[in-house]
C-alpha cells in the first residue's frame, strides 16, 4: 500500500465519518443530558429530506441546511415532548421517530415531487461545494506534507470542517462552560440540578435541541454535501452506527472523533479492497462489506472496557409518582 | 394505593391514545389529499373484514409475537436486544438447513426438528453478544446492531453461494420437501369443515406463538429462572447478594431471547415461503422492539401489540395495494401509534388520573 | 392524634417574626396524604427538631419548604414575608438551604463542581471555580468543614459527602438550613462534629431545622421540637420541657422501650472461625489485611468502625459475593467445616445453604429488589428452597403465605404483601429484610447497619429480634457505625480500622471514648503514627479528641 | 384490464420497476386503456396479490422480478384462463410468458464503449448486492471491456448486503471515488438508487459513468457515457398490447430483439465518437450473428474473464 493510497483511503474515511461524527455528537448532547436517543437515524433522514427539498426549491445549500436543521429539530421536539414533558419511554419514542421519518419523507416527497420519494437532483448552489484550503494547489507537490494538505485536509465541503470543529467545541462546552456543567449534571443526577435551582426540563430541552441541530447538519451533509438530492432511506443505518460509536466512545467528544474515524476508516478500507485475496482464499465481498462491523465487535471485546452510560440516562425525571 | 382503577390504566388509556393516533393519521391522510374514511375502511376491511384478511393479519402477528417476545425476555434482564433481526435471519438458516438436509417424512415431525434448528441458530447468534456483555462488558446494544449487519452478510453469502440451486437467478434456497409443508390455518379449518382464510399464509405456527406467549409468561413469573432474570434486571448488586450469577443469567436470557427470535423462521420460512429467501425477516426484528415496548414486556401485552401491528401491517398492505395511497402512509400510521400509545401515553394518563382522583375525593367527601 | 398542637416558641413578646412559618400545608401524592393541614413556626436563630415515624411526612414537608415539591394548599412565610416557593431557586433566594436525606450530589463530579452547580457566576466555569475555591477555603476554616475541593464525590465517605451538601448551602448564603436525617450515616464522632458546626451556625444567627430519629440528638441540641404522625403535626414543644419517653410516645402513639433488655450471653461452640482473611479489590487496594476472629453460638460479636474500613468487604466476603475482580486469601470455617472462598461453590446461594443469613448494609441496593412486591422479596435469596418450589415452577402461593406470616410477626406496615418494596417506608423495608433473614433461623446471622434511618419503634423491635435469635443459640455478627447500638447489643466488640481488627473489648468494660480511639486506628499498646494508612475520612477524628470523650 | 405488479423495490426505483411503469404508461397513452398496478409490500403478499388480481379478472398480469417465480409456479395452474408474464425468470407453465433479458449482451456493448473511452485502461463496476443477477451485468461488461483491452482492468464493488444497498447514494458516490482513485475513468453502476450517487460522483470527478436499466443519460448530460437499457418497458408494453392473446413460453429479449442495448441520444452523442459507434455496431452485429458468444454468468455461476 503506497502513500498515495493511504491518503486516498484516509480522505474517503474523512468523508464517510463526517455524518457519523455529527450524529454521534448529536447523540452525545442528548444522552449526556439523560435523554437516550435511538432516533438519530430518523432525524438524520428527515433532515436529509428537508434539506434537499429546500435546497432544490431555492437553489441555495445554506437555506437547505437551515431547513434540514428545522426538520430534524421538529422531530427532536416530539422526542422532548414524549420523554421530557410527558415522561414517556425514551426508547419507544426513538423507535417511533425512526418510523415517522422513514414514512413521512417518502410521503411528502411523493406528494411534492412525484418521484417516488426522491427529490430532483441538486445542481450548482443547491449543493455544498468543496472548499479548497489556501495554497492547497501550491503545496500539492511538496513531498509528504503536500498530499496530506492538498488531498486529505483540503477539498471537503464546509460541513466537514464544521463537524470537525464541533469536536473541540463540544469538549469545551462540556468541560468549560456553565451550560456544560449543568448538562453533565442533569444526565448524572437530575435531582442535584433541580435542588440547585435549575430547571431540569429546560436543560434537557436545550440538549435535545442541540441534538436536533447536529442531526440536521448530518442529514444535510448526506443529501447536499455527499450526494445531490434525497433518496428514500438514504441514511442507510448510519444513525445506528453513530449510536454504536457513541457507546464505543463512552459518551466523550474526543473519543467520538476516534470512534467514528474508525468506522469511516474500516468502511473506506472495505470499499478499497472489496475482495481481499489472502492467497489461500479470497474473502467474498459480503464479508468485506461486513468487515467494519466484525472488527468493531472484536475491538470492543478486546480493547474497550465497560462503557458506563450517564447514570440518569433513559429515565424520565419523575419527582412524584 | 393506586391513583386510578387498573382497567382505566390498561384499557382506557391505550384506547384513548390509539384514538389520538388515528386522529392525527387522519389529518396526515387529508394532507396528502386522500380520504381518511376510505383509508380506515380499506384497512379494517382488508385486515379484519374477512377470514382472508384475518389469515394475513394473524400471519404477521405470529412473526411479531416471536420477535416481540425475544425483546421482552431480554428486557426483563435489562438487556436491550436490538439483534432480533439478525437472530431471526439465522433462525431461517437453521430451518432451511434442517429441512433441506434431513429426511423428515411428515410435518408433525419436521416442525419440532425445524423449531430446534431455528432456535439453536437464533440463540447461537445471540450468544456472542451475550457472552461479550457478561464477560467483557461490551455493550449489548452495539454488538447486537453489529450482528444484524453481519447476519445480513452471512445470509447473502450462504444464499448466493451455498444454498442457491444451480442456474437459479433468485438468491434463495431450493424449495423444502413437500412433506415438510406446514398446514395452514385454512387447511385446519377445512379439516373442521369450515371454509376459512383460503390461500392465506397463517399456519399452525400461530398456535406455537400463542404457546410461546404462555411459556414466556410462565418462565418470567412462575419459574426460578424468571425470578432470577427479573432480579438481575432490576438490580445487579442485589442479584449478587442473593447468589444469582449475572454471567449465567445474562447468557441464558440472551440464548432464550435469540431462540425466540429464531423461532420466527418457523412462520415465515417454513410456513409461508417454504424456502429461504434473502431478507426473509423484512424488518420484523425491529418491529419486535416496538411490539415489546408497547406490550410493556408482558407476553399478553406483546400478543396484543403484535395483533395491532399485524392489523396495521396487513391493513396497510391492503391500503397500498388497492388504493392510490402510498405504502409509506402505513409507516407513518405505525409511527403515530407507537408514539401515542407507547411514548406519549402519559399525555392521556395524567389527566385521567386527575379525573379519577377528583372523582374519588368527591365520593370520599359525601 | 387528638393532641392539640401546642406551640412552643410562640412567645408573643417576640418582635422579630419567625424565620419560618408554615400555615395549613397539605400535600398528597396521588391517594397518599403525606401532609395534612400542617402548621409550623420556627423562631429565628433556633435549632428546631422534627421527629416522627418512617413515612410520617417529615421529608415531604421540608421538601415543600425547599421548593422541591409544591404544596396542594397552605402558605409559607419566611421571615414574616409570604412567599410562593415554586422551585428550589425561589427557596435559595429566600435564604433556605437543605441537606436531603438522600444526598443530591453528582457522583462523578468534583466537590468544587458540585458546589458551584446552579450557583455559577457567568457562563464560563473557570472564574466560578476559582472563586468557589477561595470561599470554600474560608468556610473550611470558619466551620471546620474540610474537604478536598478536587476530590470526586464517589471517592468520599458519606460523612464528607454530607459536608459537601452543607457547604453547598452555605456557599449559597443560606440563613435557614434544613437537615434531613443528617446523622443516619455518620459515626458518633462525625455526628458530634456536625452538631458543633450547627451550634456555631446558630450562634451566628442562622436558623436550623433538623430531622432525626435519634431522641438523644433532639434532647442534646434542639431548642424546640415538633412531632409528626401520619401526615399531621401532633405536637410542638420546647425541648427543655419534654423527655425522650414523652417524645417517643407522641411519635409512635404508645410506650416505647428505649434501651435493650438482655441477659448475659451463654456462648456455646464456635460457629464461625475466620483466620487471616485478606482481600485485594479490583483496583489493587488491600481492603482486608488479615482478619481473624471467632463467633460462638449464642453470642453477638459487634464490629464497630468508621464506614470504609473494610466492614462492607468483610460482610460481602462472608456473604459469598466479594466485589468482582477481587482476590481473596485466608480461611473461613463454619461449624468446623471449611468454606470455599473461590469458585462456584463460594457464591451467596451456597452460603445460605450453609446456614448463613445476611442483612446487608444497604437494604435498597442489595437487600431488596425495590420493584418487586413484598412477597417476592421475602423469598429473595431463598427462591431456590424446596418449600418455595413445586418442581419446575415456583410455588407463589406458598411464598405469599410465608410472606404474610412474616409480615404479621414483624408487624410490617402496611401489611400488604402485594405492595412493591419501594412503597414501604425505610423502617418497614428493613423489617422485611430482617424478617426474611432471621426467620430462617440461620446458624450465623450477618447483619449490617440494622437500624440505619429506622424510627425508634422499629429499632426497638429489630433489636429485640436480634437478641431473641442470640438466645436461641445462634451466632451473630453485627456491623454498625452506631456505637450506642454496638454497645447495647453486642456481647463482644471488635473495632475495625483500615482492614484490620484493632482490638476487642467487652462492652461493659469499655467506653465510647476508648472505642473512638480504636476506630481512629490508635491502640493503647502500639501508638503508631497516624499518618500511615489512615483513610482520609478518618483524619478529622484525630483533630477532635472531644469526639469521643 | 391488464395488471402490473412491481417488486419490493417499488414503482419508482430508478431502475427496472420504473422501466416497467414507463411501458405501462406508454400503453395507456397510446391506447387510452386503463390497467391495475400494485406495489409489493412484503414477501407474503406475492401470492395474495396474484390471486386477487386473477380473481378480479385482470388479464394479462405482468410481474417484474425473479422473486415471483416461485409463487407463480404454484398459482398459475389455478387460473388457467388468465395469462401471466414474468420478467427476469423462466416459469414453465402453459399460461405464462417468461421474459428474460440478455443483460450480458447489453453490458458487453457498454464494456466495449468503456474500453474505448478509457484512457487509463481501468474501468469500474458498482453493483448493488452481490447476487447472481448483478453478476450477469458485471460479467457481460467485463467481457466487452476485455475484448477491446485484454490487458485492462475492471474494478468491482458491491454496495452492501441489506436492502439499504439499493438506496445508498452516499455509499455509491464513495465507491465511485474509491474506484477513481484507483485509476478508473469509466464506471458502470447497476445498483438502483445507489447508482444515482455513482453517476453524480462520476460527474463531479469529471469521469464518465454508465447508467443502467432505463436511459439515464439525461441525468448528467455529456457526462454519462451511455446507459445499458433493459427494455422492460417494451416487454410490459408488448404484453399489454397482446392482451389475452399473450403468447406463453420464453421470450428472450436480447440484442437482436432490441430487448437490451446501449442508449445513444442527444445527451451523450458528443461522447460517442464515430469509432466507438462503429465498434458498438460491429460487436452488436457479431453478437446477433452468433460470431461473438457473450457468456451468461447464470449458466454456470462463473465468468470467463476477471
Ligand atoms: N415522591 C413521592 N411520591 C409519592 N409518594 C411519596 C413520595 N414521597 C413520599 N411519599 C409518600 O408520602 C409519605 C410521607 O413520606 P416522607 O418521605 O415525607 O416521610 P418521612 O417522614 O420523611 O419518613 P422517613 O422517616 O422514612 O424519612 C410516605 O408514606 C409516602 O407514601
Ligand atoms: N417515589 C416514591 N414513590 C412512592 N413512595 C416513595 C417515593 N419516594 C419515597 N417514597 C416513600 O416515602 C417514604 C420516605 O422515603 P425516603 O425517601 O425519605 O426514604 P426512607 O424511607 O426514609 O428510607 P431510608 O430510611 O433508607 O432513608 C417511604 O415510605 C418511601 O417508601
Ligand atoms: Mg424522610
Ligand atoms: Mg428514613
Amino acid at each position: 500500500m503506497d502513500f498515495n493510497t493511504i491518503i486516498q483511503i484516509l480522505d474517503s474515511a474523512v468523508r464517510l465519518m463526517t455524518p457519523l461524527l455529527l450524529a454521534c455528537l448529536a447523540g452525545l448532547y442528548s444522552e449526556r443530558s439523560g435523554v437516550f436517543d435511538i432516533g438519530l437515524e430518523g432525524k438524520m433522514l428527515m433532515a436529509a429530506f428537508t434539506a434537499a427539498s429546500v435546497a432544490y426549491a431555492t437553489g441555495n445549500a445554506w437555506l437547505g441546511l437551515a431547513a434540514g436543521i428545522a426538520g430534524s429539530m421538529a422531530l427532536s421536539l416530539i422526542h422532548g415532548l414524549a420523554s421530557i414533558t410527558f415522561m414517556g419511554n425514551q426508547l419507544i419514542s426513538g423507535v417511533a421517530i425512526n418510523f415517522l421519518a422513514s414514512g413521512l419523507t417518502v410521503l411528502l416527497g411523493q406528494k411534492i415531487f412525484g418521484l417516488g420519494g426522491r427529490t430532483p437532483s441538486l445542481t450548482g448552489g443547491g449543493r455544498f461545494g468543496e472548499i479548497t484550503l489556501p495554497f492547497a494547489d501550491a503545496m500539492r507537490d511538496i513531498p509528504f506534507i503536500g498530499p496530506i494538505y492538498a488531498e486529505l485536509l483540503s477539498g471537503h465541503t464546509a460541513l466537514v470542517y464544521i463537524a470537525f470543529l464541533c469536536v473541540p467545541l463540544t469538549w469545551w462546552i462540556l468541560s468549560r462552560t456553565r451550560f456544560g456543567l449543568r448538562l453533565r449534571a442533569v444526565g448524572e443526577n437530575p435531582a442535584s440540578v433541580d435542588t440547585a435551582g435549575v430547571s431540569v426540563t429546560r436543560l434537557r430541552y436545550a440538549a435535545i435541541a442541540i441534538c436536533g441541530l447536529l442531526c440536521g447538519l448530518a442529514g444535510a451533509y448526506l443529501a447536499t454535501g455527499l450526494s445531490a438530492g434525497f433518496v428514500k432511506e438514504m441514511s442507510a443505518g448510519r444513525g445506528f452506527i453513530a449510536l454504536a460509536a457513541l457507546i464505543f466512545a463512552k459518551w466523550r467528544p474526543w473519543n467520538a472523533l476516534f470512534a467514528t474515524f474508525l468506522f469511516g476508516l474500516l468502511e473506506a478500507i472495505a470499499n478499497r479492497y472489496p475482495n481481499l485475496d489472502l492467497g489461500v482464499i479470497t474473502i467474498p465481498s459480503m464479508f468485506m462489506n461486513a468487515l467494519p462491523y466484525i472488527l468493531t465487535v472484536i475491538i470492543l471485546a478486546g480493547f474497550v472496557g465497560r462503557a458506563i452510560p450517564p447514570r440518569a440516562g433513559g429515565e424520565p425525571y419523575v419527582k412524584e409518582r | 394505593m393506586d391513583k386510578m382503577p387498573k382497567w382505566a390504566d390498561v384499557i382506557l388509556t391505550p384506547l384513548i391514545s390509539l384514538l389520538l393516533a388515528m386522529a392525527i393519521s387522519a389529518l396526515v391522510i387529508l394532507a396528502i389529499g386522500e380520504s381518511p374514511w376510505l383509508a380506515l375502511k380499506t384497512m379494517v376491511d382488508g385486515a379484519l373484514g374477512s377470514s382472508y384478511g384475518w389469515g394475513f393479519t394473524l400471519y404477521y402477528t405470529t412473526n411479531f409475537i416471536f420477535t416481540g417476545l425475544a425483546v421482552a425476555v431480554a428486557y426483563h434482564a435489562s438487556l436491550f436486544n436490538i439483534g432480533g433481526e439478525g437472530q431471526a435471519m439465522l433462525g431461517g438458516l437453521g430451518v432451511a438447513l434442517v429441512l433441506l438436509y434431513l429426511p423428515l417424512p411428515h410435518w408433525a415431525l419436521a416442525l419440532p426438528v425445524a423449531m430446534i434448528g431455528a432456535a439453536v441458530l437464533g440463540a447461537a447468534w445471540a450468544l456472542i453478544p451475550a457472552w461479550l456483555q457478561a464477560k467483557r462488558g461490551s455493550h449489548i446494544v452495539i454488538t447486537t446492531i453489529m450482528f444484524n449487519f453481519i447476519a445480513a452478510a452471512l445470509m447473502n453469502y450462504v444464499l448466493v453461494n451455498v444454498l442457491r440451486p444451480v442456474g437459479s437467478m433468485d438468491p434463495a434456497s431450493a424449495r423444502f420437501p413437500e412433506s415438510t409443508h406446514l398446514p395452514s390455518l385454512s387447511d385446519l379449518a377445512l379439516g373442521l369443515g369450515v371454509e376459512w382464510g383460503k390461500h392465506t399464509p397463517a399456519n399452525v405456527t400461530f398456535f406455537v406463538a400463542l404457546l410461546a406467549c404462555l411459556l414466556v409468561w410462565a418462565l418470567i413469573w412462575r419459574t426460578r429462572l424468571g425470578y432470577e432474570i427479573r432480579a438481575l434486571g432490576r438490580s445487579e448488586p442485589a442479584a449478587m447478594y442473593a447468589g444469582i450469577s449475572p454471567v449465567r443469567i445474562t447468557v441464558v436470557t440472551m440464548l432464550i431471547s435469540g431462540g425466540l427470535a429464531g423461532l420466527m423462521a418457523i412462520n415465515n420460512v417454513m410456513g409461508e415461503s417454504e424456502r429461504l429467501v434473502l431478507n426473509s425477516v423484512e424488518g420484523a426484528g425491529f418491529i419486535g422492539i416496538a411490539v415489546a415496548l408497547m406490550g410493556r414486556n408482558h407476553p399478553f401485552g406483546v400478543f396484543l401489540a403484535a395483533l395491532l401491528f399485524g392489523f396495521l401491517y396487513q391493513g396497510g398492505g391492503e391500503l397500498a395495494l388497492w388504493t392510490s395511497i402510498p405504502r409509506e402512509l402505513i409507516i407513518v400510521i405505525q409511527a403515530l401509534v407507537i408514539l401515542f400509545t407507547g411514548a406519549l401515553d402519559n399525555m392521556v394518563r395524567m389527566p385521567l388520573e386527575r379525573l379519577f382522583l377528583a372523582m374519588r375525593n368527591k365520593r370520599g367527601d359525601t | 392524634m387528638a393532641a392539640p398542637a401546642k406551640h412552643a416558641g410562640g412567645r408573643s413578646d417576640a418582635a422579630a417574626p419567625y424565620a419560618i412559618e408554615l400555615r395549613g400545608i397539605s400535600k398528597a401524592f396521588g391517594a397518599v396524604q403525606a401532609n395534612r393541614n400542617i402548621d409550623l413556626r420556627v423562631p429565628k436563630g433556633s435549632i428546631h427538631g422534627i421527629i416522627g415515624e418512617n413515612g410520617a411526612g417529615k421529608s415531604t414537608l421540608m421538601s415543600i419548604l425547599y421548593g422541591f415539591y409544591r404544596p396542594d394548599r397552605g402558605e409559607i412565610l419566611v421571615n414574616g414575608e409570604k412567599l410562593t416557593i415554586s422551585d428550589s431557586q425561589a427557596a435559595i433566594r429566600a435564604g433556605i438551604g437543605m441537606v436531603f436525606q438522600h444526598f443530591k450530589l453528582v457522583q462523578n463530579f468534583t466537590v468544587l463542581e458540585n458546589i458551584i452547580l446552579g450557583a455559577e457566576d457567568g457562563a464560563l466555569l473557570r472564574p466560578s471555580l476559582a472563586k468557589a475555591r477561595g470561599v470554600l477555603r474560608d468556610l473550611a476554616t470558619e466551620y471546620q468543614l474540610n474537604v478536598d475541593p478536587d476530590e470526586r464525590i464517589e471517592e468520599l465517605s458519606v460523612g464528607h459527602q454530607q459536608r459537601v451538601e452543607i457547604l453547598k448551602a452555605l456557599y449559597r448564603h443560606a440563613d435557614i438550613l434544613i437537615l434531613d436525617e443528617p446523622t443516619g450515616v455518620l459515626t458518633p464522632a462525625e455526628a458530634d462534629h456536625l452538631f458543633r458546626i450547627l451550634e456555631g451556625l446558630k450562634a451566628e444567627g442562622k436558623t436550623i431545622i433538623l430531622i432525626t430519629h435519634k431522641l438523644r440528638e433532639i434532647m442534646d441540641i434542639t431548642d424546640n421540637v415538633s412531632v409528626m404522625r401520619r401526615g399531621e403535626m401532633v405536637a410542638s414543644v420546647k425541648t427543655a420541657q419534654t423527655s425522650p419517653e414523652e417524645l417517643a410516645e407522641l411519635m409512635v402513639g404508645r410506650k416505647v422501650l428505649l434501651s435493650v433488655d438482655k441477659t448475659p450471653a451463654k456462648p456455646g461452640k464456635p460457629v464461625l472461625e475466620v483466620r487471616d482473611l485478606k482481600m485485594v479489590d479490583d483496583e489493587g487496594v488491600e481492603r482486608l489485611r488479615g482478619i481473624s476472629f471467632d463467633i460462638r453460638a449464642g453470642e453477638i460479636l459487634g464490629i464497630a468502625g468508621v464506614s470504609g474500613n473494610g466492614q462492607t468487604q468483610l460482610l460481602e466476603l462472608l456473604g459469598g459475593y466479594p466485589e468482582k475482580g477481587s482476590k481473596v486469601g485466608g480461611s473461613i470455617r463454619m461449624n468446623g467445616e471449611k468454606l470455599d472462598l473461590t469458585g462456584t461453590r463460594s457464591d451467596a446461594a451456597t452460603r445460605r445453604q450453609r446456614g448463613i443469613g445476611h442483612v446487608p448494609e444497604d437494604r435498597q441496593v442489595e437487600g431488596l429488589i425495590m420493584d418487586f412486591t413484598a412477597w417476592e422479596n421475602v423469598a429473595f435469596g431463598y427462591h431456590q428452597e424446596p418449600e418455595f418450589n413445586r418442581g419446575f415452577l415456583m410455588d407463589n402461593a406458598a411464598i405469599r403465605a410465608d410472606a404474610e406470616a412474616k409480615m404479621e410477626r414483624f408487624d410490617v406496615r402496611p401489611r400488604n404483601p402485594n405492595l412493591a418494596a419501594r412503597n414501604f417506608s425505610g423502617g418497614n423495608q428493613q423489617k422485611i429484610v430482617v424478617a426474611r433473614e432471621i426467620e430462617r433461623n440461620p446458624d450465623l446471622l450477618l447483619i449490617g447497619q440494622p437500624t440505619r434511618g429506622v424510627d425508634i419503634g422499629a429499632i426497638e423491635f429489630i433489636h429485640k429480634r436480634i437478641v431473641e435469635l442470640r438466645d436461641a443459640g445462634k451466632a451473630i455478627l453485627l456491623v454498625s457505625v452506631e456505637l450506642d447500638e454496638i454497645l447495647s447489643l453486642s456481647d463482644r466488640v471488635a473495632v475495625m480500622f483500615d482492614g484490620r481488627i484493632m482490638g476487642e473489648r467487652l462492652p461493659e468494660n469499655t467506653t465510647t471514648g476508648e472505642l473512638g480511639l480504636l476506630m481512629a486506628g490508635i491502640t493503647d499498646t502500639e501508638h503508631h503514627s497516624p499518618d500511615e494508612g489512615i483513610p482520609p475520612e478518618t483524619q478529622h477524628v484525630d483533630r477532635l479528641p472531644e469526639g469521643g470523650a | 384490464d391488464p395488471a402490473l405488479i412491481y417488486d419490493l423495490g417499488g414503482k419508482f426505483d430508478k431502475s427496472f420497476n420504473e422501466a416497467a411503469y414507463a411501458g405501462a404508461k406508454r400503453w395507456t397513452e397510446e391506447t387510452g386503456g386503463s390497467y391495475k398496478e400494485l406495489e409489493m409490500q412484503s414477501e407474503a403478499q406475492r401470492e395474495q396479490a396474484l390471486r386477487r388480481l386473477a380473481e378480479t379478472g385482470a388479464n394479462p398480469i405482468v410481474m417484474t422480478g425473479f422473486a415471483f417465480s416461485d409463487v407463480l409456479t404454484k398459482i398459475a395452474p389455478d387460473y388457467p384462463d388468465t395469462k401471466f408474464a414474468i420478467i427476469d425468470m423462466v416459469v414453465d407453465q402453459p399460461n405464462v410468458q417468461s421474459v428474460v433479458f440478455a443483460e450480458e449482451q447489453g453490458s458487453y456493448l457498454a464494456g466495449v464503449m468503456a474500453a474505448m473511452k478509457s484512457q487509463s485502461d481501468v474501468v469500474g463496476f458498482i453493483g448493488g448486492m452481490d447476487i447472481p443477477l448483478i453478476h450477469k451485468f458485471e460479467c457481460g461488461y467485463a467481457q466487452g471491456f476485455k475484448a477491446v483491452k485484454p490487458e485492462g482492468k475492471v474494478l468491482v464493488n458491491y454496495t452492501g448486503t441489506t436492502p439499504a444497498a439499493w438506496n445508498d447514494p452516499v455509499k455509491g458516490g464513495e465507491l465511485a471515488k474509491a474506484q477513481k482513485s484507483q485509476g478508473a475513468d469509466v464506471i458502470y453502476a447497476a445498483a438502483g438508487g445507489t447508482g444515482i450517487g455513482v453517476l453524480q460522483a462520476a460527474a463531479d470527478l469529471g469521469i464518465l459513468s454508465i447508467g443502467v436499466d432505463s436511459n439515464q443519460n439525461h441525468l448528467h448530460p455529456g457526462q454519462v457515457l451511455t446507459s445499458m437499457v433493459k427494455r422492460v418497458d417494451n416487454a410490459v408494453y408488448d404484453a399489454f398490447m397482446a392482451g389475452t392473446d399473450l403468447e406463453p413460453g420464453v421470450r428472450v429479449m436480447d440484442l437482436k430483439a432490441e430487448g437490451v442495448g446501449v442508449a445513444i441520444d442527444d445527451n451523450n452523442k458528443d461522447l460517442v465518437t464515430p469509432e466507438i459507434q462503429a465498434a458498438v455496431d460491429e460487436a452488436a452485429a457479431k453478437i446477433g450473428s452468433g460470431e461473438i458468444m457473450v457468456h451468461d454468468y447464470m449458466t454456470d455461476s462463473s465468468c470467463p474473464v476477471e
